[in-house]
């Protein structure tokens, strides 16, 4: 019977206290900054192109295969815009099968793909869970703005950067000068 | 009206009794008995008789219609046929019929035929008081009847239980 | 019971599962019962079955941590902790210090979580409907801070062959203290709630026990065979990770009922937090991931790994026959093995008694059936 | 003349059906929202405000649901069972009383009554159990055949306590006698029988055995689907409200307060009476299930000779005039020793082994 009260008085006492749920549409409770939502493309504002190449190797490493990519010849390399000799053209991310694993993250060697924090995936239709490249792209962008995301290795993936650095090895002196305008061009990529 | 109303609750006391012994379910059969029962504790009802009526109910309409039930839905996997095609139904026959003549000898012979009115009803607290001083004999040694009814079922039970769970 | 009895009496034959509520996942036991009185039990497992042994074979090192968060899908982290060891012990490779305190901590925290849903559901299972939400409460804090950790609540793939994806953020060890001091009331909370509960004592006291030696035959382990007061625990026995650094106690039960082993995992928890803290203290800086090639390509050879998982023993049998996908990987799950005394613990108990004694050895389906 | 007489009672039974309804939407209301709010939930809050509505809606989802009926069941049995539980739920309320005018017909056996037809709705639970023709409803037919039988006697016992003191079945007498001194001081051992054999006669938790649905999913209940089980749910909660009822009234003074004019008296009752239905939903979230073993043992080992001892003592208060406070004190005295005992027994060996094994705990190292 002492246990029963003492059963009683604790649920009792959580009438007078305040309930831990929270309505979720209306209130979101807060995404961890490493959370990782579903698989975006990032968007190379100095260059106006996507980061990802085609290169496959997210394809190939995926667990569950839920990838498909395509690369092609990138044009803005042949305008002298972007150091990516390749880039991708069709990138298709089937979400029913797309486990949140974050292996295509930790494989990509361009900085390309990051989990991003989008989540809520509920769709009416199973064609619905094809997630094409412009949306992969909208939902990167978004994610670049939200979190302040930043290239782990700028040197290599950032075309404004890999740009000047290359400008800079054949033409050292002008370098300097040359360099600043360039990574603070405004990009075409945002109008889009 | 109240000889419309005991017709009704006489015939639905007669087709649950027919009930009982007609249908071939036993389900059914135990079914029919209660709505016998809440037959005639409608009949007690119009005699005035509130807490015999309500006793039935109690008793006979929860108690021993859910025990019957009970011990039924237990038994169920078994198989019923062959029931009606008792070899003792002859016997079972004279049994009834004779039962049938002697109440309506009784009913004949010693019958009040007076209209029931609702003074005669007896009020509680004086059939209680009753119960307990003027037949209170009756009453222990009803009592204990059913002490032994109760006792011996349990060491029937016991027994059998024993034999299975040594 | 004679043959002949059973002919005569008549035994209904109770399918409970695969869709039951109280089965855990999807798991079916057929019951033979003789008014409440269960007779005769047969599980059937294999609903979840998902062939993740043999998937593992055609998958590379990296994307077997994948298979094994699903596993035992309560556990995470100290299923990813185990396949990961296998693989470790076959190259050979040191894994940084600072990456094996990070592994015990979120390891401890999750037997925590995994503990704290068996209390939740075992409430439910013996009818209390509070517990379950209160323990839940009380998980969501641990699952919150996976989410900082790992960006995932349940599916983590977070440890690597040679140490752990990332180093944890800053305000890790602050966050955690935090934690378990919330952590610590709520247990308490639950522990007022349900321990000692009079019903709750009368449901489990003495209901489905298993003595010490049946134990051992049936391969149990984890809280089931301490309960049953065997002093068996990974942790302590062969050591791994920094556990032999750690003091802690492992609680040993005697009985071997339903509330024992309910009462060792309560016990549990608060030992796991006592490991938590010491590893907080002890954790030194430096980095997480050793040194690896990118693809991990083991030597050809084989390794036996076992961890304690919240559920028991779990161990992992790798065979490497030198190329980047494994040859085979055999797993030995604690909640398969939990389950085999499930007829010597069921026969001849009442059938609310099932649902109590299924609970009570707290099995995850995912691991059974693989 | 007839007509007139026939046409007020189909008024009157629409009136209660309705007024029913109401009773059984709010308690559903406030069940999940106090069940919610002691479990650290907020509960239904999206329909209407507050979630106010909800019951309206689950109503209306159940009413449009399809009424399946399996192909084995017994199909009369089945489609009669729900409405052989609702009807004696619905009887009752004939002699109920909310205040001393508030009532449709007084009894002068109100309380026999009222125990005597809610018997009868146990029939309706084994109905249901045995027509759905599954091995679930079977089990939970013969549980709730079981247990609501057993736990009749105490009700009944209990309520004599009372009927002793009061010297009358009448409930508006019984009411009346409590002007002064609500039995619930006089009577606790009283109060605590009645409270828990009604709580196991209407079959909630922790005496939620027939329709236990972490063992026998429900019941007799099992394959009831839509309007079916809509009228089972709807004779529960009236079930469940009935109980809180006759508590308020029996043990917690009815309508009596002091100070307050006669108007006020079916508010006074309502207002108790949801209090008590709220401590019915506090036992909900709170325990755990019984076993039916321990549920019968409970019963008839413990329950029915304490409400044997209470009447022994009613008695004996009674026939050598002590003063009422006497009853009070022996019946605390009771109950604690009954609180003593269990723990005793329960308690105090469960901790003792908890203390025990933690200090048996493996700390050494092995063979380090």
């Amino acid at each position: 019977m002492l246990a029963t009260l003492k059963g009683l008085v604790t649920t009792l006492a959580w009438a007078f206290r305040k309930p831990v749920t929270a309505q979720y549409p209306k209130q979101h409770l807060p995404i961890q900054p490493r959370y990782m939502g579903f698989p975006a493309l990032l968007w190379d504002d100095t260059a106006g192109e996507p980061f990802c190449t085609g290169c496959m190797v997210c394809v190939r490493e995926c667990p569950t295969q839920c990838m498909k990519a395509e690369m092609k010849d990138n044009p803005l390399q042949q305008e002298g815009k972007s150091h990516r000799r390749k880039i991708i053209e069709r990138f298709e991310i089937n979400w029913n099968r797309c486990i949140l694993c974050g292996i295509c993250v930790e494989v990509c060697n361009f900085d390309a793909i990051e989990m991003s924090h989008v989540h809520e995936l509920g769709g009416y239709a199973r064609a619905g869970s094809r997630v094409t490249l412009q949306e992969l792209l909208k939902y990167g962008r978004e994610f670049q703005e939200r979190s302040g995301w930043k290239p782990s290795n700028p040197e290599k993936n950032v075309a404004g950067v890999a740009l000047a650095k290359e400008k800079e090895k054949r033409q050292p002196a002008a370098a300097a000068s040359r360099s600043e305008p360039a990574s603070s061009n405004p990009s075409p990529g945002k109008e889009s | 009206m109240t000889l419309v109303v005991f017709y009704l609750l006489a015939a639905v006391t007669l087709l649950g009794a027919m009930g009982v012994v007609v249908t071939r379910n036993v389900v059914y059969a135990a079914l029919a008995l209660l709505l016998s029962l809440m037959g005639v504790a409608g009949i007690y009802l119009l005699l005035f008789a509130e807490f015999l009526a309500l006793v039935q109910v109690l008793i006979y309409g929860g108690a021993i219609t859910v025990v019957i039930l009970f011990a039924i839905m237990l038994t169920r996997l078994r198989e019923y046929k062959g029931v009606m095609e008792n070899p003792q139904w002859p016997l079972g026959l004279l049994a009834a019929t004779a039962l049938f003549l002697v109440l309506v000898a009784a009913f004949l012979v010693d019958s009040p035929r007076m209209n029931v009115e609702e003074r005669l009803a007896v009020p509680f607290l004086l059939l209680g008081g009753s119960l307990f001083s003027q037949w209170a004999i009756a009453f222990e040694v009803a009592s204990l009847v059913l002490l032994v009814a109760l006792i011996g079922a349990i060491i029937v039970a016991r027994g059998e239980d024993s034999r299975e769970r040594p | 019971m004679t043959t002949e009895k059973q002919q005569e009496t008549v035994e209904l034959l109770l399918n409970m599962g695969p869709q039951h509520p109280a089965t855990h996942g999807v798991f079916r036991m057929v019951l033979w019962i003789d008014g409440e009185r269960v007779v005769d039990v047969e599980p059937h497992i294999g609903y979840l079955h998902r062939g993740s042994e043999k998937l593992c074979e055609g998958e590379s090192y990296a994307q077997i941590v994948t298979l094994f968060d699903r596993l035992d899908y309560i556990a995470n982290f100290n299923n990813e902790l185990v396949v990961c060891r296998a693989a470790e012990k076959l190259m050979g490779v040191e894994v940084p210090e600072r990456a094996q305190y990070i592994r015990v901590i979120l390891c401890e925290l999750n037997r925590i979580a995994s503990h704290l849903l068996f209390y939740g559901t075992y409430g439910l299972d013996a009818g209390a409907m509070t517990p379950v939400l209160y323990a839940f409460r009380e998980r969501e804090r641990i699952q919150n801070l996976f989410e900082a950790v790992s960006g995932a609540r349940m599916m983590h793939n977070f440890f690597r062959i040679g140490g752990v994806n990332e180093d944890v953020p800053p305000d890790f060890g602050q966050r955690v203290r935090r934690i378990m001091g919330e952590l610590r009331r709520g247990m308490e909370e639950c522990d007022r709630l349900l321990s000692f509960n009079e019903i709750f004592l009368s449901r489990t006291r003495g209901i489905g026990a298993i003595d010490a030696e049946t134990a051992i035959d049936y391969g149990l382990t984890g809280p089931n065979l301490r309960a049953c007061g065997v002093p068996y625990d990974v942790r302590k026995d062969d050591p791994y990770e920094v556990y032999d650094r750690l003091e802690f106690d492992v609680p040993v039960a005697e009985h071997g009922d339903c509330w024992d082993r309910y009462w060792l995992r309560v016990q549990e928890m608060y030992q796991s937090l006592h490991i938590v803290e010491q590893c907080l203290e002890q954790m030194p800086e430096g980095p997480v991931m050793a040194q690896l090639r990118r693809i991990a390509r083991p030597p050809k050879g084989e390794v036996f790994v076992h961890c304690e998982n919240p559920r028991g023993d779990l161990g992992v049998y790798l065979v490497s026959d030198g190329g980047p996908k494994p040859y085979r990987v055999k797993v030995r799950p604690p909640s398969f093995c939990s389950l085999m005394p499930l007829k010597h613990l069921m026969r001849g108990c009442y059938v609310a008694d099932c649902v109590v004694i299924l609970g009570s050895i707290d099995i995850v389906l995912g691991e059974v059936d693989r | 003349m007839i007509g007139r007489e026939v046409a007020l009672a189909a008024a009157g039974l629409v009136a209660l059906f309705v007024g029913l309804s109401v009773v059984v939407l709010s308690l559903v209301w406030l069940e999940r929202k106090f069940l919610g709010r002691l479990q650290g939930r907020i509960g239904p809050m999206r329909v209407g405000p507050f979630g106010l509505l909800q019951p309206v809606a689950d109503a209306v989802k159940l009413i449009l649901k399809e009424d399946v009926v399996p192909a084995w069941a017994d199909k009369g049995l089945f489609w009669i069972a729900p409405i052989l539980m609702f009807v004696p739920s619905f009887m009752v309320w004939v002699t109920i009383p909310f205040s001393r005018d508030l009532v449709i017909r007084n009894l002068d056996m109100g309380l026999f009554y009222f125990i005597a037809v809610s018997v009868v709705s146990v029939v309706g639970l084994v109905m249901a159990g045995w027509s759905s023709a599954s091995k679930y409803a079977i089990l939970g037919g013969l549980r709730s055949a079981a247990q609501l039988v057993s736990y009749e006697i105490p009700v009944i016992m209990a309520v004599l306590g009372v009927v002793m003191l009061a010297g009358s079945m009448n409930l508006l007498t019984v009411v009346d006698k409590q002007a002064s001194v609500p039995y619930i001081l006089v009577q606790p051992l009283g109060l605590a029988v009645f409270l828990i054999a009604g709580v196991a006669e209407v079959g909630r938790t922790p005496f939620d055995i027939y329709p236990a649905e972490s063992e026998i999913v429900g019941g007799p209940f099992v394959e009831y689907s839509g309007a079916h089980w809509a009228i089972f749910f709807l004779a529960e909660y009236i079930n469940t409200f009935v109980v809180a009822l006759l508590v308020t009234l029996l043990f917690l003074g009815g309508w009596q307060w002091p100070h307050l004019p006669g108007v006020w008296a079916p508010v006074v009752v309502l207002v108790k009476t949801y209090l008590v239905v709220m401590v019915i939903f506090w036992f909900r979230a709170t325990f755990p299930r019984l076993r039916i073993d321990q549920l019968m043992a409970f019963g008839w080992q413990v329950l029915i000779p304490l409400s044997f001892v209470n009447i022994v003592l009613t008695g004996i208060q009674l026939y050598y005039r002590w003063p009422s406070w006497s009853l009070s004190l022996m019946s605390l005295g009771i109950i604690l020793a009954m609180a003593y005992w269990q723990y005793r027994t329960q308690t105090a060996p469960a901790q003792a082994l908890a203390r025990s094994y933690s200090q048996r705990a493996y700390s050494q190292r092995r063979g380090a």
